[in-house]
């Protein structure tokens, strides 16, 4: 039973991970129609920036996470935006994505080339060791990583929810046209969905570059989980890509302890097939009806 | 006479908007009935829901005394319903004739059949009589979606025709058409009523074009059909023309 | 087809059977490797470039057809002959199996369910190692004779696999100048137009995926025949995608789309070596200024000069 | 379908047939190594240790007055590449072939150059490797049937467990190593707890490490490859695993100590190479490779650097370049340390291609590998 809870805690840490990507990678379908391929690199990406500001540069962790935050807004948000989405999105969804499939493979191989094709340490944030309540053992990582993720979700809803602009940007989200004809400036706000996302993703790899190390093709697993969490959850629902996360990583540590370790991904794998075809508008999602 | 298409009490709405508003309409073999409406009045719904591309919430079809409320628009083509878009919608890459003998090959022999069969799949005759008639010889072979908009819905007509069938209908078929080329539309659309025998269903805001082709019009405004009657009558009605105004 | 045209695929022909005379064993392994990709991307073009759908599973197929046949000709002695049919059925039943429920909700989410579906091949090729000996993969796996000749040797299973892609080609020429193909075309360029002229597009869909699925089998028995050995590696998620993007970047919907796309993917990384990992850099940013200033991929390059010819 | 371009066929810049292998000029030599991929850690290190070997040798004046001129490709870490290169490394006529390191990519790959007699020298450990009778494979380390005994002899008489907890890469280098040494355990009555395969390239432990911890086994025996072994050993550290975890030679790589940081500290294994070994030669090669690469080499860098001085030893036993007689000349040969500093330590081929020499016990304390104690060879070394 404690193996359990232990269990479950563990891989609701990991999920929350997954979320942070697949809650960017949801928001960016809402407001601009956009499936990114390269959610995966978007966090790798940011720990190699991270690593070359500390290593590098010599400079303290926050100062680094921080102008990465600003150097991926800069970069993966706006650039991606305007370099990419922007003259793409008009020709409708397939160029995009595959755009992204290109974007994937050209950064990951720019990294492998002109940066290093061998895994690199990344400090943790939060200490090593347990702490323990009662029988139940917990890492200071995982409890760490639960709060960080929790506050920037739950701070991330309350920005949506509570103020004009979040406002502004879910009706953007819903209907484009509408919140055009109610005065919003939608560029703006599918802007800041895209700066939104990239920050997801640099505190995604502050999270999770420690366990995963920093490697030129380390989002090849954490975008794919991203994507599955999005699907599973709902590819129209915000809350859908946090409930996604949570349960691919809490599968995925039940799978690997109960069933076999080799099928781990399997049973998040099954639900996401599931999912696409018995509904396709994912656990939480709401239908859309198709447009003539 | 009995009715070959029968509405009944077709509705749709999307929240507490009610598109349609329960509109009931017959249409008999071989008749044209006119819709005309200000924009916004529900026509296009009225049409997108008796065609199965979108769910009615309530209301019943029958056609030749079948109820076919629901069906999909593949069900539909194969009773022979054929519509035409507001929007065009024709293969874009796809040639001229390709475009006619695509929308007729599928009533041709088996689909396995098909497969084996020669590659204009025997209707490259009728597409070519059907060119001649619309008068698009000299694009024929050219990308439909390289041609103008005038090009595009005329092709979106024939399409409509091709496989020859019972009843048609029409969402705007003048709309973006070269004002020339309206009377020859309309002596078209009677002569394939005439040679094909199907009854029509059309939209149209070109008033002239509708009271000279339809003996029959009804006037939707707010998803209800506000008049009904010969066209002169319905041009004449307070109502109508205070809706038209208005809008 | 043009006069011109023609000539210019008969040259191209005869140079590519007569360019291996030339050439050591690893040359003629990468012309021939180039014939097994092209079989597979051209059933994937099919999806993608005529009937319009989203495959990103293609490699799922690939190692389906590659491990039926390896384990039908390694562990029960049977003939590549009866594991080719065997192989490319067996693609095609997947291929229906997997599209029916997955077209039957929302067609897009076609390229969701092949994605989803190549990682859970993935699984099961290196995880059920009783089958298919998990990560050693299968070895010796023989390549065939034909009329009682050998075809071992390079050279002979070189001209083997170029006649066989030719055949295929052919094939698939024909089914896209039957009736059949109009259909996929008018369902890729309109599933709704094509919906209401009694186009039955899941039936189309489907066919139109599960036959670029057996296309994929059969290329997946040449290449076990051809490089003697299997493991999952070869048919994971990124070899799926790699594919995809070769057909885009050829040009979807062109026929010869494929054969352009496979040489930028298959042979030019070989040929600019020197290039090492930046090939691939460059490949991927190629691939989206490309789809910035031509969507329609490199054989469109032509129509930018001139306009009209209808193309299917 | 109306369009068709011609296909750029004469743009195949392939390599055309250039007459036969030179008795003149440079000796060419082919490295089949894993420079991207999971083996990239170890294909670098291996490669680079050939690099500085050659580098030395051609300073020198060369093989029997002949310069080296070595060649590295890349199998990418995927069988199939690695024998389509190998294919490659035939048609360029190489004297002798340097990897891959990988036993997967090896036991694919090396079918080519048996085809065409090329000594083809293997930095993997898998114990298949060797017995399938191919004359022209030879090691540079230790055989896992070879080594997993040793390793087991030391769980039971020094670290005294009598449960051990399995965690194996499920590819042919972990599965070999697990089956070695599950036989191994069994033979001195130790049982095997928990058997836990990850895959290749894997990058969260959390529920293979849990699977230990309930195991409740008396250590645990981690064989994965550098990248997976740090993120192991991280995920032991975080979940607060208290018990000695012993590896194999990879587990205590410098690659595995710097990825893991503080979580390598207590880490132990059994090494057939390490730089921090005793011997002078094994020091002067530390510092010429420190001075080449600004890093410290791993196992794999002195595989491949006294691998080519192997290559070395026997041509100019043999007395001529012929790749049949180098193969015969090495089964059976003996290298001492005192002619060629090179080869790093005493070592012996026995007929199989199998090697033989001293190993040692690592400890890593602070950071490094800390040399706990040196193990004879299996028979000595006459």
């Amino acid at each position: 039973m404690v193996d359990l809870v232990q269990l479950i805690i563990s891989g609701t840490a990991t999920g929350a991970i997954y979320a942070l990507c697949a809650l960017g990678f949801t928001l960016l379908w809402q407001a601009s129609g956009t499936i990114n391929f390269a959610q995966g690199e978007f966090v790798m990406v940011p720990a190699f920036l991270m690593l070359f500001f500390i290593n590098t540069a010599g400079l303290p962790m926050w100062v680094a996470f921080l102008l990465t935050c600003l150097v991926a807004m800069v970069l993966l948000g706006y650039t991606f935006k305007r370099a990419m989405v922007d003259p793409l999105i008009r020709h409708g969804v397939i160029p995009l994505v595959i755009a992204t499939l290109g974007l994937s493979i050209g950064v990951k191989q720019l990294v492998k080339a002109g940066v290093t094709a061998q895994a690199q340490p990344f400090n943790s944030i939060f200490p090593d060791g347990l702490l323990s309540l009662g029988a139940l053992k917990v890492s200071y990582m995982d409890v760490g990583t639960l709060v960080l993720a929790g506050l920037i979700v739950i701070s991330l809803q309350t920005f949506l929810n509570r103020t004009v602009t979040g406002r502004a940007m879910q009706a953007v989200a819903q209907n484009t046209d509408s919140a055009r004809v109610l005065g919003i400036n939608v560029a703006r706000m599918v802007l800041y969905t895209f700066l939104i996302n990239a920050v997801l993703s640099v505190v995604a790899a502050l999270l999770v570059t420690p366990t995963y190390l920093a490697k030129f093709d380390m989002g090849e697993s954490i975008g794919l989980k991203a994507f599955y969490a999005a699907i599973i959850g709902g590819f129209n629902q915000t809350r859908g890509a946090l409930l996604g996360g949570v349960l691919v990583g809490v599968l995925e540590n039940l799978t690997g302890a109960y069933i076999s370790p080799a099928y781990k991904e399997g049973v998040a794998l099954m639900l996401f097939l599931v999912v696409i075809i018995f509904k396709p508008e994912g656990l939480l999602g709401k239908t859309e009806e198709r447009k003539v | 006479m009995t009715p070959f298409l029968e509405v009944k009490e077709m509705r749709k709405s999307y929240g507490a908007i009610n598109a349609v508003d329960g509109v009931t309409l017959s249409v008999g073999p071989g008749e044209i009935v006119g819709v005309i409406g200000p924009n916004g009045s529900g026509k296009t719904t009225l049409f997108n829901s008796i065609l199965g591309q979108i769910k009615p919430t309530g209301g019943a079809v029958e056609f030749c005394g079948e109820d076919i409320t629901g069906m999909s628009p593949l069900e539909l083509s194969r009773r022979g319903v054929g519509r035409t878009f507001q929007t065009l919608q024709v293969f874009v890459k796809l040639s001229v004739r390709d475009n006619l003998i695509a929308s007729a090959q599928e009533f041709k022999g088996t689909m396995p059949g098909r497969l084996f069969a020669k590659p204009d799949a025997g209707c490259g005759h009728h597409a070519d009589q059907m060119i001649d008639m619309f008068r698009l010889q000299h694009v024929a072979h050219l990308p439909a979606g390289n041609l103008s908009y005038g090009q595009q819905k005329l092709i979106d007509i024939a399409m409509a025709f091709m496989p020859a069938p019972r009843l048609v209908l029409l969402d705007e078929p003048c709309a973006g058409v070269n004002p020339s080329l309206v009377d020859q539309l309309r002596e078209l659309l009677l002569l394939l009523n005439k040679s094909q025998g199907g009854s029509f269903v059309v939209i149209e805001h070109n008033m002239d074009f509708i009271m000279k082709l339809c003996p029959h019009v009804i006037c939707m405004v707010e998803g209800k059909v506000l008049a009904e009657g010969p066209p002169s009558e319905v041009q004449a009605n307070r109502q109508v023309l205070e809706a038209y105004l208005g809008n | 087809m043009s006069k011109t045209q023609r000539i210019a695929l008969v040259i191209g022909l005869v140079l590519y059977a007569v360019l291996p005379q030339f050439l050591k064993s690893y040359g003629v392994y990468l012309m021939t490797l180039l014939c097994v990709y092209l079989m597979a991307a051209f059933g994937l073009n099919l999806i993608v470039g005529y009937a319009g759908q989203m495959s990103i599973g293609q490699a799922a197929f690939y190692g389906i057809g590659a491990y039926v046949a390896a384990i039908l000709m390694t562990k029960m002695g049977i003939s590549f002959w009866f594991a080719l049919p065997i192989a490319a059925i067996a693609c095609f039943v997947v291929g229906l199996a997997l599209g029916f429920p997955a077209l039957r909700v929302q067609h897009h989410y076609l390229a969701f369910a092949t994605l989803g579906f190549n990682v859970l091949v993935f699984l099961v090729m290196r995880n059920e190692e009783d089958l298919t000996g998990g990560t050693f993969g299968i070895s010796n796996i023989p390549r065939p004779s034909i009329f009682g000749y050998s075809l071992d040797g390079a050279l002979p299973f070189f001209y083997f696999a170029f006649v066989s892609v030719i055949l295929l080609a052919a094939v698939l020429w024909w089914l896209l100048r039957s009736p059949w193909g109009r259909a996929f075309a008018a369902l890729r360029d309109n599933p709704i137009r094509a919906e209401s002229t009694g186009v039955n597009i899941t039936a189309y869909t489907l066919l139109a995926f599960a036959i670029g699925a057996a296309c994929a089998g059969i290329g997946g028995v040449y290449l076990a025949a051809l490089v003697n050995f299997i493991e999952p590696g070869q048919f994971s998620l990124s070899v799926s995608l790699l594919m995809l993007l070769a057909v885009i970047v050829g040009g979807s919907g062109r026929f010869f789309g494929p054969v352009l796309g496979s040489i930028v993917v298959v042979l030019l990384p070989e040929w600019l070596r020197f290039l090492q990992d930046w090939y691939l850099a460059i490949f991927g940013f190629a691939v989206i200024v490309l789809m910035v200033y031509l969507p329609g991929g490199l054989l469109s390059l032509g129509d930018r000069f001139k306009s009209g010819g209808g193309t299917r | 379908m109306k369009k068709f371009n011609l296909i750029p066929v004469s743009l195949f810049g392939l390599v055309v047939a250039n007459g036969c292998f030179a008795q003149q000029g440079p000796i060419p030599i082919v490295g089949l190594v894993e420079l991207s991929g999971t083996g990239a850690t170890a294909g670098t290190n291996f490669d680079n240790g050939v690099k500085l070997a050659v580098k030395e040798i051609n300073a020198a004046g060369g093989i029997l007055g002949r310069k080296i001129q070595y060649t590295s490709m890349d199998t990418q870490s995927a069988p199939q590449t690695a024998k389509a290169l190998a294919q490659k490394a035939v048609d360029e006529k190489a004297y002798v072939v340097m990897g891959p390191v990988f036993s997967g990519s090896f036991i694919v790959s090396m079918a080519e150059t048996k085809r065409a007699e090329i000594p083809n020298f293997t930095g993997g450990e898998a114990a298949n490797i060797t017995q399938q009778g191919n004359p022209y494979v030879f090691r540079t380390s230790f055989t896992q049937s070879t080594a997993m005994p040793k390793l087991a002899r030391y769980i039971k008489d020094a670290v005294k467990a009598k449960t051990v907890a399995i965690v194996w890469v499920n590819n042919d280098f972990g599965k070999g190593g697990r089956d070695s040494m599950t036989k191994a355990l069994e033979a001195q009555g130790i049982k095997v707890a928990a058997d836990v395969s990850t895959d290749p390239g894997q990058v969260d432990f959390s529920a293979a490490v849990l699977k230990v911890k309930q195991s409740n086994a008396d250590a645990a025996f981690v064989y994965t490859n550098e990248e997976e072994s740090a993120r192991a050993l991280r995920e032991f550290r975080k979940q607060g695993y208290a018990k000695p975890i012993i590896g194999e030679t990879t587990l205590t790589g410098q690659k595995v100590i710097e990825l893991a940081g503080d979580a390598a500290n207590g880490a132990v294994a059994h090494v057939g190479l390490t730089v921090d070994a005793p011997q002078p030669q094994i020091k002067a090669f530390d510092q010429k490779f420190q001075a080449e690469y600004k890093y410290k080499s791993d196992h794999n860098g002195m595989k491949g650097y006294s691998g080519m001085y192997v290559v070395k030893a026997i041509t100019e036993k043999v007395g001529k370049l012929d790749s049949k007689e180098f193969a015969k000349a090495l089964h059976g040969a003996t290298i001492r340390a005192k002619d060629y500093p090179g080869v790093l330590l005493d070592v012996h081929f026995d007929a199989n291609g199998d090697l033989d020499r001293e190993s040692f016990l690592v400890k890593v304390e602070g950071g490094k590998q800390v040399v706990t104690a040196t193990l004879p060879p299996v028979s000595p070394i006459q």
